[in-house]
């Protein structure tokens, strides 16, 4: 009987040694937990959580008995786990409140049962007949007589990307910086209105730009898309007027007289 | 190039198995399913498309290709048993990690879905390409926020998903009901305190007062 | 994904009504015309694709689509009477160049934004084309004007911006620690301050020159 013990535990040990060789295969501690389980040999719903709280501290002695370092993960389910096999082996106290350790080797064993119904559920999904593989779509859709129109688009992925893709940088990056460099068009809209008094002539775009602001290409180009944004502000409330001899061609600008 | 029975139908709709025809040509040459709405709004006033959906579809039971429901819309799609002759048009998908795999049936199964659930589920965080993949592949999306403290977003499968595996709607889903019936698809949290905050279900707004302080 | 007729008969051809199945699901998938030569080489062993071809002519004749000759090759094609069905507006989708979506994104996050703030956030202006498109497109319209110096106006998503990106509300729209958990915060930084030259507005190709030095 004892040599029957001491073989099978030596089986088991020789179990657990190759499971921590695999450890690295493992998807977190319910993952292992769940292919322990399977040693038990029983439905999921009759496992003996005890037993199998027995079989993971087993393991995670094993390791450490190996030098081999678990994640922290698997040495918190440990701890949870030698909780509640004292819980489970002791007789309960009547004076503590809280779920009892029934409850919570239930809970233990439901998440088992359910990690191992999705992991069915995952391989009947993939072995369904898959478009692509098993089934096709028409292979050459006909074309005859369709209207091209474009349309823009853009995905909800592509949006949060973008916004992602700008807050990130904002991180790496102090905010009164980008004000630093970023000439607003309320700013150039203030400025302008105080000057467009002295602008009876026609006077070009460019030698509106504030002091500062026209040395560094950075800020002269934030500095001249804000003051022109503001000049077409100015043009559209009827202050001032706008002339461009040509495309491309320098923008000037003079009072309108009322 | 003439159209004889329908273009002279102005107040009377085509007979049935004109529209028959209509659906059959819409249907052929779409690749992506195409819906009832979509179906009515190109054939000529007073078409019933859904009557010539049913007879299209009797038509076609049996034969090389199929008329199949795709979420809303419908699809001809080639017998899943011819696939072995279809070697040539095969399209090499990447392959999915198990994660990746794994977290896909279970925003499937239990959606919608929020991070926290999934991660319960598996017993593990989701990495970060995961989800990523599979949004990427237009197999999941962001669904409604859940009405939950912290508000956290939840990910939901896709038309795009019941396409590529053959299913009429997220019902038909092998073994959902089974799953249903054994409470697997509960959300149950850890009996005590350790129930996250985040995680309450509007199904049980009972349990809401518990978590609030 | 069984086939239980033409695996079994390695010596016998499967009937024909099950080879005119396979010829169908054949052309159906083929993105060109396929020949009788093809068809053979496809089918098992001792088919005869001609007839079969021959007999699947026949079943669609009449319906809204044919099975016609091409060149060397047969293909499935749309019945010409029905050509005014496929008049369909093909919408040729761009992705919105990167200023736009931007843009976008800041507004959907920040609404309402002015366009100052938008440039605050971006660290670029923000040209005229883009905010056109925005508007355009129906995603963007103009709220209510800020009540601050020049009273500037305001931007906020509209109904159709909710609608397309499938979400119930602005509101609904991922925040960065889940932007950051699902893995699409590229946690890159961006070396020096202000290098985004090639950041401006592609769409204003005319307006470039006049930044330029």
């Amino acid at each position: 009987m004892a040599g029957d013990e001491w073989q099978t535990e030596l089986a088991e040990r020789r179990a657990a040694e190759a499971l921590i060789v695999d450890v690295e295969g493992f998807e977190g501690p319910l993952d292992l937990l769940l292919t322990l389980s399977r040693s038990q040999k029983v439905d999921l719903r009759r496992i003996s959580v005890l037993q199998l709280a027995e079989q993971y501290l087993r393991f995670v002695e094993e390791a450490k008995a190996l030098r081999i370092e678990l994640a922290a993960d698997y040495l918190v389910m440990a701890a949870w786990l030698a909780f509640l096999k004292s819980r489970l082996l002791l007789p309960p106290d009547p004076a503590e409140d809280g779920p009892s350790a029934e409850d919570l080797a239930a809970h233990l064993a439901f998440q088992l049962e359910r990690l191992s119904a999705m992991r069915e559920a995952a391989a009947r999904l993939m072995a369904r007949d898959q478009k692509g593989r098993d089934f096709f779509v028409r292979g050459a859709p006909d074309a005859t007589g369709t209207l091209r129109r474009v349309r823009h688009t853009a995905s909800l992925l592509d949006l949060m990307q973008a916004y992602a893709r700008i807050r990130t940088r904002d991180e790496f990056r102090p905010f009164v910086m980008d004000r630093h460099d970023v000439y607003t068009m309320d700013t150039a809209l203030e400025r302008l209105r105080g000057l467009i008094g002295y602008a009876g002539e026609w006077t070009e775009l460019a030698s509106y730009l504030p002091e500062g602001w026209t040395a560094d290409p950075v800020r002269r180009r934030s500095a001249t898309a804000a003051t022109f944004a503001a000049t077409l502000e100015l043009a559209k409330r009827g202050l001032i007027e706008l002339r461009q001899s040509g495309t491309f061609a320098p923008i000037s600008l003079r009072r309108k007289d009322p | 190039m003439n159209a004889p029975d329908t273009e002279r139908t102005l107040f009377e709709a085509p007979p049935i198995a004109e529209q028959e025809r209509m659906v059959e040509a819409i249907l052929f040459a779409a690749t992506e399913p195409v819906t009832v709405a979509d179906l009515a709004q190109r054939m000529p006033h007073g078409c019933d498309p859904a009557e010539a959906l049913a007879y299209l579809r009797r038509r076609y039971e049996g034969r090389g290709v199929r008329l199949v429901r795709v979420g809303e819309g419908w699809a001809f799609r080639t017998a899943p048993d011819l696939g072995h002759l279809m070697q040539r048009e095969v399209t090499e998908t990447r392959k999915l990690s198990r994660a990746a795999i794994e977290t896909l049936a279970i925003i499937a199964y239990h959606q919608p879905a929020t991070r926290a659930e999934i991660e319960e589920i598996r017993g593990v965080a989701v990495s970060r390409g995961t989800v990523d993949q599979l949004l990427d592949l237009g197999w999941i999306r962001f669904g409604r926020r859940r009405m939950t403290p912290g508000r956290p977003v939840t990910f939901v499968v896709t038309e795009a998903f019941l396409d590529h595996f053959g299913l009429e709607s997220a019902r038909d889903l092998p073994g959902l009901g089974e799953l249903r019936q054994a409470g697997l698809l509960d959300n149950r949290p850890l009996p005590g305190s350790m129930a996250r905050r985040d995680e309450d279900e509007e199904e049980a707004p009972g349990q809401t007062e518990l978590f609030e302080d």
